[in-house]
């Protein structure tokens, strides 16, 4: 992958926005960036290799974050107080990605081999209203067992700040901007570096052909939905413990803006996924900024037509699952 | 034939390539092809694989932009580099300056808003349309460019106004409609029932359906498809599909048709019916047509004149007889002999 | 293989239509005699069961308990739930579509509801039509009741008052918390975030006026769809102008108990006063679901709430206690005045009966009138209301909580503060 | 009008070479009979035991609206193979044009019919104003991009509240007045015989569309967008007129509706609306007016009726399990259900056109070539 242009791309958008934020505002503006890219990878993963909208993958996301609400009281046991043992932190926080990011990873296969997989050679939009009615089924599973009210995540991350650059940023923030950061990296290496990497992009390519070399094409789409859900399950645990309150149906909202951030940076294309994220977090929290909060869904959307109007594949041109 | 055109003193050109080149990035295509086709003659454009036919192809009938050169249709030049392209945006944007400021004028002589404000609202709507004209490009706002000295590269759908016509390699029909729908959607700029017509379905629209389908069905049996109208165009055997393209792009009364390897794929009897339908459609319709061939029994059989491009370049013109003992194209398509 | 499909598909169908073929008139429970219907109207599916439910629940123990004492000869009274939700959020045609089953069906003398105030646009002109009275327990905008606006509601019998509530309008709740912020809590400047819903930006901009009719300032008003889900960047730009106080103009459904949660940690928000109306003020103990203490969790430290309507209820000690037993759960922000529409209704109904009423459509009517005859008193669990000519309630009480983390274990509740009674400016 | 090429192929019994021969009579005259027997068959069981028959009417005219949007949809999506998820966006507009022009808010008071043409005038303006710089996008970036309207829409109407009375919505909005019927809000019956009217006439329009130069164009830039351009089609205006057009579609339901309701308020076209119109598209079979027309109704009833009445019915009949769950509260999972059911079953959609069920089995591509073999492995 040409990885020297994005990384310039990236390099410059945070000067400006930290230029334009200030430092306050610009740690809200990663945190927010880091959770909208991780999800928007699903997206654009899912879309390069079967040219599907996930729908339901915003609703993957927020099943995650219950999911790991319920692993951190119930089988953890813990309570609403950071845990300032560093081991123990480690160790809990390990525990509860890994767990996360393995168990929704099976969901998102499960969701492919029955409500995708019959339909593959089916009418495109087949599979689309599918997903609508997925992502219909996992809000009402949540719904049933955690009520439609706001559920409130046990926040075992220790409340330090440290003052950088005249602003006090959260050790969480750092966290999971980190956290994000090694995810998107590590899927970069996995997906240029490694067999099923390969198997995955010939797949995108051309499906008969990869077909024809012997790439195991189930395989590589239940592999390809595997990575999505994991990712939106690690971004899920990141959501609880930043918010620290979670609620039924933010998984519609989060996967609309997500899937425009995929979009927006080229849908197909995994690092632009990720640049897509951090712009249409830049536009929402400079729209707080600046007290515009109620217009911040028609700028990001605007920012969106804008874009395509002008560089009709996204921001990072071809796409991965691009045909000739 | 071929002889008694050439001898004509100004042989009538009905398509001049002069000088075409296309660069894709670093790699060059296809440099400084010269190609003429005579009217109502058959050429042949020949080359072994990626010397750049398809290419070439593709710029005369407006899929690419050259990079520089430019083609003649019948004299007029549709094809080329842009010429003041940067006046485009003032075509736009005078109209609707120029009545803001009679507005602005108005306002001043009369001093009521009401003025102003309809001024306005006319200004930005003469805004807005030459905005949408400079999207679909209608061929008035065309003509309005090439009189305010404007040029641009013709799009695909402005060739087949010029009267060019053309199949693809890979067959390319809109294979879930009727060979008869293929064929009036072929037929499209000779119609001219727009969407009020249809809605009302005026006495004038259905007669020119009436005819239309009468037409296609003409088209149809003229390319040997008589009576397979109403079948879907993806359940054809091969060889139909192929004649149905052809008719489909008869359908637009072309003077000039490009065949993408019409024979690609067919089998040696199909391969014959294509070459006699190729040459009742000079004779019939007297037709030009330009081919792009790997056949060479094709070629040679029918052609009156032969381009060989090679490796982007034009390394021979010339009969049959000539290109059949040029050394160059031997080496070509042989390889060099061995010293 | 596919027509075998098609087949089946059919046949659940035409299974899932029979299932159904007793939707409309609720068979009545128990008891003898005549069934008397009461309608509830309310979004009670998807992400505003919160809402719905609690409230309908409110209705269905009023009947119950009229039910066991039966006291009206000869009938029984039975529920018929309605749900306005679409897809899971509240949609004002299907409200009409089940205002207009409600009409008609002859044995519903009185509705309860809705809770959304653009549905209630849609429904008041069909009940309106048809006779039938509606008493809303959460409905707080203004224009509909106040006139002129009220009256393009009421096309067909434009003098016939048939929608009143017991909430108190925008216009009440707003200033009474403006003023218990400016006065109690000695705030002079004030930061109000809203949740773009109608409750919401209606008791904002009431509030706001009158804050400044006081003299305090308004630092900086925003408004966050309840979609937010990061409600930081709007407090950390808002922290730049100091306010003295936060107002949450909303409910916690749409996201005020997040606001809470994440302003707290905003610097400048830690520790300053945070006031909201009742949609905030939701009284529920700190473990009950979805109640703003359990959301905000430790953040819910110094907030503060208004309820529209009086704290130390005639018949409100047993009222908490009857729910709760009936439902394993503590009444929401609204059970209580659903309760108290339905013995309104109650009441016109046995005056109506003991006056030998027995036709549907007179019972209707007589029901209507007796709700809004100037002057007649209703003893209700939210005490002794009337209503005045444009269906307002005539006496809308204000109390005002706060919470407190230390109690019930740390778990946290609200505390009452002193109730306060305004006056209806339309009286 | 001739017979459409459009619908030749077929066997061609007397009746069917009938109805083709004179396509818009028998349509107007199918509706006409639709129209007549749907409000009696609602009278026999098991319909009548369910409601009273003016609450089916009533219903009737609402999923009358959903048709309508249907029908403009299938144009978009159906014919040209646009995708277009923001549909609900022109709903909108239509419905804010209505009430803007005939409600006390703003004083203005145009009669209900010349509103209907304005309405559907505005909408289509606004499709115009989406498409012309938008259709050039490859299908999932139109997709996103209709997305992204249908969500600024609705937002935008519900932020300007200066003009819009915001998330209050605009009240007494008028009812249409005609001399021989009487529009009221307890009467449903005028309403429902307007609509029944407005859908034959609509359902003519699309179908004298489809068999004409311009259906034929937009079926062709479907198939292949390339070959439409060389063969003269200017892709960019048959794609705006099918915009412009599904667009109007929706703006007319827009003014109906708000005319029926009374009220026009933002929450009435959230992405919900959208994609529920899609889903009937799909499930009613694309490219088929009666198919889509059928699709449209059948969700409209399952979501409006069948859905709301499940307690009742399980109550009654006192199954074990089942009467002690509240339905109405998982309505919305048995809808999720109910469309991936009805999407494995049914790929095509209920109705599918005879000539779209094949082709709708390819996976698309950026470039429709000669399709895949495995084109016909449908199901």
């Amino acid at each position: 992958m040409r990885v020297l242009r994005p990384a310039a791309v990236v390099i410059g958008a945070l000067v400006v926005a930290f230029a334009i934020l200030g430092i306050q505002q610009f740690e809200n503006f990663l945190t927010l960036g880091a959770i909208y890219a991780l999800v928007a990878l699903g997206y654009t993963m899912v879309y390069g290799i079967i040219e599907l909208i996930n729908f339901a993958h915003g609703d993957v996301f927020m099943v995650s974050a219950f999911l790991s609400m319920w692993i951190i009281t119930v089988p953890l046991g813990l309570a609403d107080r950071p845990i300032d043992n560093p081991l123990q932190l480690t160790a809990v926080l390990v525990i509860v990605v890994l767990a996360t990011m393995v168990f929704m990873g099976c969901i998102g296969v499960i969701i492919e081999r029955f409500a995708y997989r019959p339909l593959r050679h089916a009418p495109r939009l087949a599979p689309l209203i599918t997903a609508i009615g997925v992502s219909f089924i996992l809000q009402n599973i949540i719904q049933a067992i955690f009520s439609t009210s706001p559920i409130s995540v046990p926040q075992i991350f220790p409340k330090t700040k440290f003052e950088i650059l005249g602003g006090s940023i959260g050790a969480l923030n750092i966290f999971m901007v980190v956290v994000a950061i090694v995810l998107m990296v590590a899927l970069q290496l996995f997906i240029s570096r490694t067999r099923l990497g390969r198997a995955m992009r010939s797949t995108a390519q051309d499906r008969e052909a990869a077909e024809l070399m012997g790439v195991d094409i189930n395989q590589t789409i239940a592999i390809t939905f595997f990575i999505a859900a994991a990712l939106a399950g690690s971004a899920g645990v990141i959501q609880g413990q930043y918010f620290g309150s979670i609620q039924y149906n933010l998984g519609f909202f989060a996967g609309l803006k997500a899937f425009t951030a995929a979009v927006l940076g080229g849908i197909g294309n995994t690092t632009g996924a990720a640049i897509g994220g951090f712009v249409i977090a830049f536009i929402e929290v400079f729209a707080a900024q600046v007290g515009l909060a109620r217009w911040s869904e028609v700028a990001v959307f605007t920012v969106l037509i804008l874009v395509l109007v002008f560089r009709p594949s996204g921001i990072l041109g071809q796409a991965l699952g691009e045909r000739a | 034939m071929t002889a008694a055109v050439s001898a004509a003193a100004p042989p009538d050109y009905i398509l001049q390539a002069q000088k075409v080149t296309k660069r894709f990035g670093g790699l060059v295509a296809v440099r400084d092809v010269d190609l003429e086709i005579v009217r109502g003659s058959i050429v042949s454009l020949i080359g072994p694989n990626g010397a750049g036919k398809t290419t070439f192809f593709n710029v005369i009938v407006g899929i690419l932009d050259p990079t520089s050169g430019h083609v003649r249709i019948g004299g007029q030049s549709l094809i080329g580099r842009p010429v003041r392209a940067w006046l485009e945006p003032v075509v736009w944007f005078t109209p609707a300056v120029v009545i803001a400021l009679l507005t602005a004028l108005l306002f001043a002589v009369t001093g009521t808003p009401a003025v102003a404000a309809l001024g306005g609202a006319i200004a930005l709507f003469g805004l807005a349309a030459m905005f949408l004209a400079a999207i679909i490009r209608p061929r008035r706002y065309v003509a309005l460019l090439t009189q305010a000295g404007i040029f641009r590269s013709a799009k695909p759908n402005e060739m087949v106004h010029a009267g060019i016509g053309r199949t693809f390699q890979n067959i390319r029909l809109f294979a879930n409609m009727t060979a008869l729908e293929n064929v009036l959607v072929g037929m499209h700029t000779k119609l001219h029932a727009n969407a009020l017509d249809a809605l009302l379905s005026t006495p004038r629209a259905r007669a020119e359906e009436v005819r239309a389908a009468a037409r296609a069905e003409e088209l149809l049996a003229l390319v040997g498809l008589a009576g397979s109208g109403d079948v879907v165009a993806r359940n054809m055997p091969y060889g139909d599909q192929r004649r149905l393209e052809v008719a489909r792009a008869l359908g637009s009364d072309p003077t000039l048709l490009l065949l993408d390897e019409p024979t690609a794929g067919m089998n040696p009897r199909e391969t014959a019916d294509m070459m006699t339908l190729i040459n009742r459609l000079r004779t019939d319709l007297g037709l030009s047509v330009l081919l792009i061939e790997h056949d060479m029994r094709v070629v040679m059989g029918i052609s009156d004149r032969i381009f060989v491009l090679d490796h982007g370049e034009l390394i021979a013109v010339g009969t049959p007889a000539e290109i059949r003992t040029n050394p160059k194209v031997i080496e070509a398509y042989l390889g060099k002999p061995p010293e | 293989m596919r027509p075998a499909k098609f087949g089946a598909l059919a046949i659940t169908t035409v299974l899932v239509f029979a299932a159904c073929s007793n939707t409309g008139s609720a068979s009545g429970g128990g008891g003898g005699g005549k069934t008397i219907t009461i309608g509830t109207e309310l979004p009670m599916s998807g992400a505003e069961t919160a809402n719905g439910q609690p409230t309908a629940n409110g209705v269905k123990l009023a009947i119950k308990q009229e039910n066991a004492k039966g006291d009206i000869p000869g009938y029984t009274l039975a529920i018929e739930v309605e749900d306005d939700a679409v897809n899971g959020a509240h949609d004002p045609q299907q409200g009409a579509t089940n205002m207009h089953t409600l009409v008609a069906d002859t044995t519903v003398m009185g509705v309860v509801g809705p809770f959304n105030s653009s549905v209630a646009q849609a429904e008041i002109p069909i009940s309106n039509a048809g006779g039938l009275l509606q008493c809303s327990p959460a409905n707080t905008n203004t224009g509909l009741t106040y006139p002129p606006d009220s009256a393009q509601y009421r096309p067909t019998n434009p003098n016939k008052i048939n929608y009143i509530r017991t909430a108190a309008p925008d216009s009440i709740q707003g200033p009474a918390g403006a003023d218990y912020v400016y006065n109690d809590l000695k705030a002079t400047s004030v930061y109000i975030l809203d949740d773009t819903e109608t409750f919401g930006v209606g008791v904002g901009d009431s509030f706001a006026a009158e804050f400044k009719k006081d003299g305090g300032t308004v630092t900086k008003r925003d408004s966050a769809p309840k979609s937010t889900t990061d409600y930081t960047p709007l407090f950390t730009a808002a922290a730049a102008a100091h306010p003295q106080a936060v107002y949450l103009a909303g409910t916690t459904p749409t996201g005020m108990g997040l606001a809470l949660k994440q302003g707290r940690t905003v610097a400048g928000f830690e520790t300053i006063p945070f006031m909201g109306p009742d949609g905030v003020a939701d009284l529920g103990p700190g473990g009950t679901t979805g109640a703003t203490i359990t959301v905000a969790g430790s953040a819910a430290h110094d907030v503060f709430g208004t309820v529209a309507g009086i704290h130390d209820l005639p018949s409100g000690s047993t009222f908490v206690a009857d729910y709760t037993t009936e439902f394993g759960s503590a009444p929401g922000a609204y059970s209580a005045a659903a309760y108290a529409c339905a013995q309104v209704i109650i009441a016109g109904i046995k005056a109506a009966v003991t006056a030998g009423t027995t036709d549907p459509a007179a019972m209707r009517e007589a029901v209507r009138a007796q709700a809004t005859a100037a002057g007649n008193k209703f003893d209700t669990v939210v005490g002794s209301i009337s209503f005045d000519k444009n269906g307002d309630i005539t006496t809308p009480y204000m109390s005002f909580y706060k919470t407190d983390l230390t109690l019930d274990g740390g778990k946290g509740d609200w505390v009452y503060v002193k109730q306060q009674a305004f006056t209806d400016p339309n009286a | 009008m001739s017979a459409p090429p459009a619908v030749r192929n077929g066997s061609s019994g007397g009746l069917v070479a009938l109805i083709r021969a004179h396509r818009s009579i028998s349509v107007l005259v199918g509706w006409a009979l639709v129209g007549a027997l749907l409000p009696f068959i609602v009278l026999v069981p098991p319909f009548s035991t369910f409601q009273a028959q003016s609450l089916w009417i009533g219903g009737f005219a609402n999923s009358g609206v959903f048709i309508l949007l249907a029908l403009g949809l299938n144009i978009v999506v159906g014919l040209a193979g646009l995708l277009d998820l923001g549909y609900a966006a022109f709903f909108a507009i239509g419905s804010y044009t209505y009430a803007f022009g005939a409600s006390s808010f703003t004083g203005l008071h145009v009669p209900f019919w010349p509103m209907l043409l304005v309405g559907a005038f505005a909408a289509a303006t606004f499709g115009i104003l989406l498409g012309a710089p938008t259709l050039r996008l490859r299908g999932d970036y139109l997709a996103i991009v209709t997305l992204g309207f249908g969500e600024i829409v609705p937002a935008v109407f519900l932020n300007a509240d200066t003009y819009t009375r915001g998330t209050n919505g605009i009240g007494g909005v008028a009812q249409p007045a005609l001399p021989f019927l009487q529009f009221n809000f307890s009467d449903p019956v005028p309403f429902y015989v307007t609509m029944v009217a407005i859908l034959a006439v609509v359902m003519v329009f699309v179908y004298r569309l489809q068999g004409s130069r311009l259906g034929r164009a937009w079926m062709a830039v479907r198939e292949d967008e390339l070959a439409a351009a060389s063969s003269g089609v200017n892709t960019v205006t048959t794609k705006l007129l099918a915009f412009a057009l599904g667009a109007s579609t929706a703006g007319l339901a827009g003014v109906f509706n708000a005319s029926k309701l009374g009220i026009v308020s933002p929450d009435q076209f959230g992405f919900a609306v959208s994609f529920t119109v899609l889903a009937m598209v799909v499930l009613g079979g694309m490219g088929n007016a009666w198919g889509v027309a059928i699709g449209a109704f059948t969700l409209y009833e399952i979501q409006s009726v069948v859905l709301k009445g499940l307690n009742q019915f399980f109550q009654q009949v006192q199954v074990p399990f089942l009467d002690t769950i509240d339905f109405v509260q998982y309505q919305f999972l048995l809808y999720g259900l109910a469309l991936v059911a009805m999407m494995l079953l049914r790929p095509e959609g209920l109705f599918p056109s005879r000539r779209r069920q094949r082709e709708l089995h390819q996976v698309s591509e950026d470039v429709a070539d000669v399709p895949p073999p495995t084109a016909a492995l449908g199901d």
